[in-house]
C-alpha cells in the first residue's frame, strides 16, 4: 500500500516538459501523441469495432442490409449504394475511399464527390484550408485532395496545439453561428465540449451560390435549429440535394443533425455536453484525463452515465434501448409510408398524371422524408432527445399519409382506384435491382482505384510528412 | 459630561436585573441551541437543528464518512480568520432561520457556501485532478478541470439528490436529547 | 428566542392522542380531520379553484369550449353534451350532479348513467358497498345512490381508520391486479402511495357480463397496461361504449389512464409515486405532514420537484410546458384527422357504401380515436410519460391517415373523388348544433332535478348523518 502512495506520488510530481513542439496544424495524431500519451492512446481505441449495442456501436453496420426500405428512399441519389452507421474517427478518412458513394476516379477530376466531402474527416483539412483558402479547398472533386488528406480525425481538428485549448477548426460553424446572429467566440469552456463535435456532427448542404465555382459547404441555421426551420430554409432558397428516381419530387439529404437534435434533449437543457457522455473523465495512475476513445456510451457506462446516475448498468442501457425501441417503431413505419408514396407518385406518372396535378404531393413527399431522415440520420437523436426526435416522426407520417391521400385520388381520377402494389424490397439487393442500381460496375470501379489511384496517394503524403522535421526538446 | 451618561441612580436596581435577565436567557438560548457546539468539527453539531439530518444521514452513507467532516467541505480552509468568520455568518443565519421557522422544505445551498464546498473538493483531490506535466503546457488547465462544480457530474457526493426534510424520515441520527423537563412540557401542552 | 426554541423542541415530541373514535367506514371528512387537522385542513384547500397552468390547474376547464373538435369526435355519447378538466377532490360529488352528462333524474330510476358513476367520487362507496354487496352497487341508475352518496372523495378512500395505513377500498383495483396475475396486498409502501390514486386515475369500462343486471366497473388489464394490451382486449369481447353518430363505428371511450401511462415514464420507472409530486411533505410549526391538498405540482414546485430537482422554479414549469406542447401539436393534428375521418365516413354511407366495404374502415376509426382519446383524457400523460404518450398519437395517426385512404379509394367508387369539407366547428356552440344536440333541453332538465330531486337527496342525507354518534376521548 505504502509503496502504491509513493509510485502514485512519484507519478504526480514528474514534472513536464513538452517532448515536442507542435507545430501549426499538425495534423499527424501521433505526434502530438508523443506529448499526451494518455489522450492518444485512448484515442487510438477508437479504431476497436468490436462493441455493438442494440442499434448502434463502434461495429460497422451496413444499414441498406439492414433496412433496404433505405435504398428505394434514395433512388436516384448516392445513398441508395452504400451506407453505414458511422464507425470510430479512425476511420474516417479509410471510410471515404471504401464507399461506393465516392465511386472510382482514376485521376484528380473525376468522381461523383466534390472535394467538401473531406471536410469532416482529417485534421489535414485545416492545414489544406489554411495553406490554400478555404473556398478554394471547396472547389473540384474530391480526387484533387486524395494526397493532401490522410490523417483520420484528430487533435488539431479540436486542439490549439500552442495552449491546448478547445478551438474551431472549421469555417463552416463559425459561419452557421454567424448566421444565427451569434458570435461562436462567446461560448463557454463547457459549451465547447459541444461545439468542437457540432463542426461536424450537423446537418449541412453544399451552397454552389456562395462563391463561383465551390461547392461551398454551408449550415442551414439562419431560422434557427429546429427541423421546422431548416426546411423553411431550403423551402425559400428553392434547394433540393437531388430528384427522387420514381416520384420524381425534388428531395433533402439530411444529414447527421446530432448536435442540433442534442440540443432540444433534457441533458442540453442541463448543462450535459457530447464529451461527458462520449469523453469521460477516466482514472489512471492517480491521475484523470479525459478519455479520447470516443464511442457509444454504452460501452462505458460506469464513466458516463453513472457518474451521474446511481441506477445499475443494466437499467441503464434499458433505458435507452425503450427510448430507441419507441421512436424506431413509428420510424419504420413511417418509411413503409413514404416508399409507398414514391411507388404511388409514379404509378401516377405513368398514368399520365400532370405537374399542376403532381405538384403538392412532390413537396409533400420532399417534406415527409426530410423529416424521416433528420431523424434516421441522427444515430444518437432518439436517446438525445427522444420526445423531439418522436414529434418529428409524428410530423412526417402526417405529411406522408395526407400527400398518399391526394395520390390516391389522383390514381382515381386516372381510373385506377386500388392499392398499388408494394414492391418486394426484403433485402438490400433487391431494392437495388428495383432502382435499377448496377452495382457490380460500381464495386469494379471502386476496385480499380483502389488498386491504382489511392496507392499513389498514399506515397505522395508519405513523401510529404517524411519531409516535415520534428523539433524534440 | 460623563456623569450624564450615567442612569440615574433608581435605576440601578432594575438595570442589573433586565441585564441580569437577558445574559441568562443569552446562556440558556446557547445552552438549548448548542450554539457553543457550532464551534466544534464534529458532525453531531450540525445534526443539532433536526433538519440537517437527512444531510447527516446521506454523509453518513457516503465514501466520505471516514475521511471528511462537515466542516471539511462546508467552511473555507484557506486560513483561520476566514473558517472561523464563515462559520459564524452561516451559523448566525441558521440559527435564526431556524428560530424565525423560516427555513424552506428544501434547502438549497448558497452560492457562496457552493464556491467554498467546490475549493474543499479541489483542495483534497488536486492530486487527482493536476498533473503537473500538463500544466505545463496546457493552458488553463486548471481553470478547465474545476471551473464546474465537481457536483454537476458527481451529483450524488455526498448527499445524494433528494435532499428534502423528508427524504430520509426514518435515518436514524444522533438526535439530542429533549432539554426541556417534564413539567415544562406537561405545562406548555395547553 | 428561546422559548420559541423550546416550542419547537416540545413540538417535535409531542404524543398525539386521538381525539376521536374513528368508525369502520365513516365516511366524514371533517370527522376524521378531528384528529388529524393539518391533514383535514390541507385537504380543504382542493376546494381552491384559483390556479392555473398552461394546460392545467385546480380551475374548471370546459374542454368542449377549448377544444370543440371533441364535440364531434363523441357525437352520439353523452361526453359531447358536458366535459370539464377534472378540478380539486373537494368537488368530486357536486360536479356529478352539475355534469350534463347525468342528465336529470327525477326519481331514482331515471337518468342516462348508471350507479356505478358513482364509484370514484366519495368515501360514502366502500361504506355502501359493504352495506349492501358490490355487485348490488353497481346495478341500477346513479339516482338510485342520490342520497347515499354525498361526502366528496376523502380519507376513508385511501386510509384504514384504525391504523391510518393507506389500504385499497375499491374492488376494481384489486380485481384488475386479479386479472393480471398479480396480489395486490404484496405492494410495498412506496407503491401503496401510487395505487390508491389508481383505484381511480385509470382507464375503465361497464362490463354487463360479470353479474346479471350490474354494471360492473372493470380495468381492462387482462393483457397488460399497454395502450395496444388494452385494445386488443376490447376487440377480443367486441365491446364498445357507443356507436357513432356520424359514421356508425363502434367505439371505444378511454378514461383518464393515468396511473396506466404514468408506468411508462422515467418517474416511475426510478420509484418516484404520485404522491412524491401531488401530495409532497410540508413543514408547518415543526411538524411534518403529507400535504393533502391534492393539485397541480407547477403550484407547488418548491416541495415537489426541488426535492429531487435542483433548478430553478421556472425552468422546472418550463421542462414541463416544453413537453406538453409537443404533444400537444400532434394530438390537436390527430383530432382533426379523426373529424376527417368520421365525415367522411357519413359522406359514405350517404353515398350507398356497403357494410362489407366500410368494415376495416369502421376498426380503423375506433382504434384511431381510442389512441387519440388514451392520451387526451390523461390530462397529466404529456408530462408523466412524454415518449410513451407521442408513440401512442403517432400509432394513432397512421391509423387515422389508413383509414382515410381507404375511404378516399370508396368515396372515389362511390363517383366521388374530392376532399370531403370540414364542417365549421369553431365554437362548442357551433360543433353541438353539428351533431344535432339540443341543449336547451338538456339544460333544463338539469336545472329541474336541481330544484326537485337534489334538495331531497341532501336532506335524506343529512338526517342519516345526524342519527350517528361520535365517540369523543
Ligand atoms: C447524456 C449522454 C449523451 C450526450 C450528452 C450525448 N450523447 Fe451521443 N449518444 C449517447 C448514447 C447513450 C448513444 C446511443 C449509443 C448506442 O446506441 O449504442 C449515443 C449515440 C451517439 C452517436 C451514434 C453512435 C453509435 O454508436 O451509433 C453519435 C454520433 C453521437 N451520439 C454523437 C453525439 C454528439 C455529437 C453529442 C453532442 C452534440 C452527443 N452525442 C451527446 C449519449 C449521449
Ligand atoms: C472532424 C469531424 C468530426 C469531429 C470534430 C467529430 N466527429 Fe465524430 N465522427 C465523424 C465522422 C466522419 C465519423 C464516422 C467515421 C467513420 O465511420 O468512418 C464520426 C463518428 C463518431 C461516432 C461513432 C463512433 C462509434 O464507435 O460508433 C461518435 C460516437 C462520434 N463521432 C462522436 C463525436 C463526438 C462526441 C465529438 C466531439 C467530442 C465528435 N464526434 C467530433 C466526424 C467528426
Ligand atoms: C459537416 C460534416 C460532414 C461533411 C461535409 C461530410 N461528412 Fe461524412 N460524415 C460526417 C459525420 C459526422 C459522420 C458520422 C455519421 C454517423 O453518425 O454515422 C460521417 C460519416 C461518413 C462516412 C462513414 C459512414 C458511411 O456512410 O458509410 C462516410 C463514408 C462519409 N461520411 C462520406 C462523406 C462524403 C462522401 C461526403 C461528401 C458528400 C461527406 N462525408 C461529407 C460528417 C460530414
Ligand atoms: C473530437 C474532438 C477531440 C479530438 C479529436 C481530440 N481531443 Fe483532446 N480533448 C477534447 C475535449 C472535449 C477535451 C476536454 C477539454 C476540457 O474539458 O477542458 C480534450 C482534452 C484534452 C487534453 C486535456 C487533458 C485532459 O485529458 O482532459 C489533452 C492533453 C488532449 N485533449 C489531447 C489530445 C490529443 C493528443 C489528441 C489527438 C490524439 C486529441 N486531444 C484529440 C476533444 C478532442
Ligand atoms: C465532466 C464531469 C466531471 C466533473 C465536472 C468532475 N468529475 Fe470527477 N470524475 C468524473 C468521472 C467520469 C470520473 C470517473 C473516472 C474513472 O473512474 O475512471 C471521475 C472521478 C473522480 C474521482 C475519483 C478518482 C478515482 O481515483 O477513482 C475524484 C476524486 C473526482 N472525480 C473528483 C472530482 C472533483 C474534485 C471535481 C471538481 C473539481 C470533479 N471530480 C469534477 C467526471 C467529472
Ligand atoms: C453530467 C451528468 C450526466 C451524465 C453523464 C448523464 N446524465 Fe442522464 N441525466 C442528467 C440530468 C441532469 C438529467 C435530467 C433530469 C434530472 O434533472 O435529474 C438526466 C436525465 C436522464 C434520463 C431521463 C430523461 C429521459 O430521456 O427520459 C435518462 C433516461 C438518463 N438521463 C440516462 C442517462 C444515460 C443512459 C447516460 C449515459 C449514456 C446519462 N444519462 C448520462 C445528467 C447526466
Ligand atoms: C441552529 C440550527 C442549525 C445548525 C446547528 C446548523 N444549521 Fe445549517 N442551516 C440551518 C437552516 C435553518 C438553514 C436554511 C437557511 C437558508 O435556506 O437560508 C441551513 C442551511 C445550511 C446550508 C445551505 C445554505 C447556505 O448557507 O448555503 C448549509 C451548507 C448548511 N446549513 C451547513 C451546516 C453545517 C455544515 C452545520 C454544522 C457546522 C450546520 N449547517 C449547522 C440551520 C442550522
Ligand atoms: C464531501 C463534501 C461534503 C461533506 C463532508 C458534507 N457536505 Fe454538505 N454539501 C456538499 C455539497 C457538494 C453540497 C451541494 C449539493 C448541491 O447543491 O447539489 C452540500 C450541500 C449541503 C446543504 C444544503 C442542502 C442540500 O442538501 O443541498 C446542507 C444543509 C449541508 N450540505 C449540510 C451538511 C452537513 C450537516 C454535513 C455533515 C454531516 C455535510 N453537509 C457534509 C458537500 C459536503
Ligand atoms: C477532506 C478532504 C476531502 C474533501 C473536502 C473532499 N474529498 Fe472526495 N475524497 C477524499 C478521500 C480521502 C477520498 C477517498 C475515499 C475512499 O477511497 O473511500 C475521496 C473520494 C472521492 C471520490 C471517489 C469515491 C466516490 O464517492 O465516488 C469522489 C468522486 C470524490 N471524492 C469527490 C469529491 C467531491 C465532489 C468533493 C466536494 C464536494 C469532495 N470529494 C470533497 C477526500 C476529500
Ligand atoms: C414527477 C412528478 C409527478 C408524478 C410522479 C405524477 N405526477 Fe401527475 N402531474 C405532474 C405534473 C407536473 C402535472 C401537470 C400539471 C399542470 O399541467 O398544471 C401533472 C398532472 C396531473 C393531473 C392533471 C391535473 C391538472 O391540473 O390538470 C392528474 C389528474 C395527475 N397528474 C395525476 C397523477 C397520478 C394519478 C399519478 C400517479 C399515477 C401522478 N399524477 C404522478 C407531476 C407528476
Ligand atoms: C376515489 C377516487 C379518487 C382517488 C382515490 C383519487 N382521485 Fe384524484 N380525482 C378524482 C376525481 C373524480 C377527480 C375530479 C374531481 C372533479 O373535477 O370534480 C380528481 C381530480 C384530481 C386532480 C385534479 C386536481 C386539480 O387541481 O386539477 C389531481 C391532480 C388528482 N385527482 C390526483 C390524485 C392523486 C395524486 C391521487 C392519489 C394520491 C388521487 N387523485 C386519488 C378521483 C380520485
Ligand atoms: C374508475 C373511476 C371512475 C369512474 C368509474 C367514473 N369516474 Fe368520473 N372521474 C374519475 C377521475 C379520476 C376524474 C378526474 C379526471 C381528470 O383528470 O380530469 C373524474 C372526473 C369526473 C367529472 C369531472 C370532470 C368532468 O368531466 O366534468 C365528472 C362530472 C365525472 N367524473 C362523472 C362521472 C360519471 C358520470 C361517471 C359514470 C359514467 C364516472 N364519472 C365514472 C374517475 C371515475
Ligand atoms: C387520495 C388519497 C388520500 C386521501 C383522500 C387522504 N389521504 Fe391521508 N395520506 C395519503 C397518502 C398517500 C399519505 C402518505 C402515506 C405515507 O407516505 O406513509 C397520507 C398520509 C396521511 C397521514 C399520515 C401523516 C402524514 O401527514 O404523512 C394522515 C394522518 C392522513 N393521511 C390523514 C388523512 C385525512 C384526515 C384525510 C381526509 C381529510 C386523508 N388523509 C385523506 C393519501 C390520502
Ligand atoms: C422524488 C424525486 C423526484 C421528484 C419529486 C421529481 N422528479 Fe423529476 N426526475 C427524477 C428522477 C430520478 C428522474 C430521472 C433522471 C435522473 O435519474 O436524473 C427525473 C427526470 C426528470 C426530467 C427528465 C425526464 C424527461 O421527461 O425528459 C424532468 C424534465 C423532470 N424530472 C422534471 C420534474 C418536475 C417538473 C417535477 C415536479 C413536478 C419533478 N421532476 C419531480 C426525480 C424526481
Ligand atoms: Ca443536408
Ligand atoms: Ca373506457
Amino acid at each position: 500500500l505504502a509503496s502504491s502512495i509513493m509510485e502514485r506520488r512519484a507519478e504526480a510530481s514528474f514534472v513536464n516538459v513538452p517532448k515536442v513542439k507542435l507545430a501549426d496544424f499538425e495534423p499527424r495524431n501521433s505526434v502530438w501523441g508523443e506529448n499526451f500519451p494518455r489522450e492518444y492512446q485512448s484515442y487510438i481505441n477508437t479504431a476497436d469495432t468490436t462493441f455493438r449495442s442494440k442499434h448502434g456501436g463502434g461495429a460497422m453496420l451496413d444499414m441498406l442490409e439492414i433496412d433496404p426500405r433505405m435504398v428505394v428512399l434514395w433512388a436516384g441519389y448516392s445513398f441508395s449504394k452504400d451506407y453505414n452507421q458511422g464507425r470510430g474517427h479512425y476511420y474516417a478518412v479509410e471510410d471515404v475511399h471504401n464507399t461506393l458513394r465516392t465511386g472510382g476516379p482514376l485521376n484528380e477530376n473525376e468522381g461523383p464527390m466534390p472535394s467538401t466531402c473531406w471536410t469532416c474527416k482529417s485534421p489535414d483539412v485545416p492545414r489544406v484550408m489554411q495553406e490554400k483558402g478555404v473556398a478554394e479547398f471547396y472547389k473540384g472533386k474530391w480526387a484533387r485532395l486524395g494526397a493532401e488528406i490522410v490523417n483520420p480525425i484528430g487533435c488539431a481538428d479540436c486542439h490549439d496545439p500552442e495552449t491546448m485549448n478547445l478551438r474551431i477548426s472549421r469555417p463552416a460553424l463559425i459561419e452557421g453561428f454567424q448566421s444565427m446572429g451569434k458570435d461562436i467566440t462567446k461560448a463557454s469552456h463547457q459549451e465547447m465540449r459541444s461545439l468542437v463535435c457540432a463542426q461536424c456532427h450537423v446537418e449541412y448542404y453544399f451552397n454552389k451560390k456562395t462563391v463561383e465555382g465551390a461547392e461551398y459547404l454551408t449550415f442551414p441555421w439562419a431560422n434557427g435549429l429546429t427541423v421546422d426551420a431548416k426546411e423553411e430554409y431550403y423551402d425559400n432558397i428553392e434547394f433540393s440535394d437531388w430528384t427522387h428516381a420514381l416520384s420524381k419530387a425534388p428531395m433533402l439529404k439530411a444529414q447527421h443533425p446530432d448536435y442540433e437534435i442534442y440540443t432540444h434533449g433534457i441533458h442540453a437543457q442541463r448543462g450535459v455536453s457530447c464529451a461527458d457522455c462520449h469523453m469521460p473523465y477516466k482514472s489512471e495512475g492517480g491521475q484523470k484525463f479525459t478519455d479520447h476513445h470516443i464511442q457509444s456510451p454504452l460501452n462505458n457506462v460506469a464513466n458516463s452515465c453513472q457518474v451521474c446516475h446511481r441506477e445499475e448498468t443494466l437499467e441503464l442501457v434499458q433505458n435507452v434501448y425503450e427510448r430507441q425501441d419507441k421512436i424506431i417503431e413509428n420510424r419504420d413505419k413511417l418509411e413503409e409510408l413514404i416508399v409507398r408514396a414514391h411507388v404511388e407518385a409514379k404509378k401516377a406518372w405513368d398514368l399520365g398524371a400532370t405537374e399542376e396535378e403532381m405538384n403538392d404531393i412532390l413537396q409533400g413527399i420532399r417534406h415527409a422524408q426530410w423529416r424521416w431522415d433528420y431523424a434516421a440520420a441522427s444515430h444518437g437523436g432518439s436517446f438525445h432527445a427522444p420526445i423531439e426526435t418522436g414529434r418529428i416522426i409524428t410530423t412526417g407520417i402526417t405529411i406522408a399519409q395526407e400527400t398518399r391521400i391526394k395520390l390516391s385520388r389522383v390514381l382515381a381520377s386516372k381510373g385506377f382506384n386500388q392499392e398499388v402494389p408494394y414492391p418486394d424490397i426484403s433485402t438490400k439487393a433487391k431494392a437495388q435491382e428495383f432502382i435499377g442500381l448496377d452495382m457490380d460496375a460500381l464495386n469494379s470501379e471502386k476496385q480499380e482505384f483502389k488498386e491504382t489511384l489511392l496507392p499513389e496517394w498514399m506515397k505522395k503524403a508519405k513523401e510529404r510528412e517524411d519531409s516535415w522535421a520534428i523539433v524534440r526538446n | 459630561m460623563i456623569r450624564k451618561l450615567h442612569p440615574p441612580k433608581n435605576w440601578k436596581i432594575p438595570v442589573i436585573l433586565v441585564l441580569g435577565i437577558f445574559a441568562g436567557l443569552f446562556v440558556l438560548s446557547v445552552y438549548l441551541s448548542k450554539a457553543h457546539s457550532y464551534l466544534s468539527d464534529d458532525p453531531k453539531t450540525c445534526v443539532n437543528c433536526h433538519i440537517m439530518a437527512p444531510q447527516y444521514a446521506t454523509w453518513n452513507h457516503s465514501s466520505h464518512r471516514e475521511v471528511t467532516n462537515c466542516n471539511d467541505c462546508h467552511v473555507p480552509h484557506d486560513n483561520v480568520f476566514n473558517k472561523y468568520f464563515f462559520k459564524a455568518k452561516d451559523g448566525m443565519r441558521h440559527a435564526t432561520m431556524f428560530t424565525l421557522r423560516l427555513e424552506p422544505q428544501v434547502i438549497f445551498i448558497k452560492e457562496d457556501g457552493a464556491e467554498v464546498v467546490h475549493q474543499n473538493c479541489v483542495r483534497c483531490h488536486s492530486n487527482q485532478l493536476m498533473d503537473a506535466r500538463q500544466a505545463g503546457c496546457i493552458a488553463n488547465y486548471e481553470e478547465n478541470r474545476t471551473s464546474r462544480k465537481c457536483w454537476d457530474c458527481h451529483r450524488e457526493v455526498p448527499h445524494g439528490r433528494v435532499n428534502s426534510l423528508s427524504s430520509t424520515p426514518f435515518a436514524r441520527v444522533p438526535l439530542p436529547e429533549s432539554p426541556v423537563p417534564n413539567w415544562l412540557k406537561e405545562f406548555t401542552k395547553k
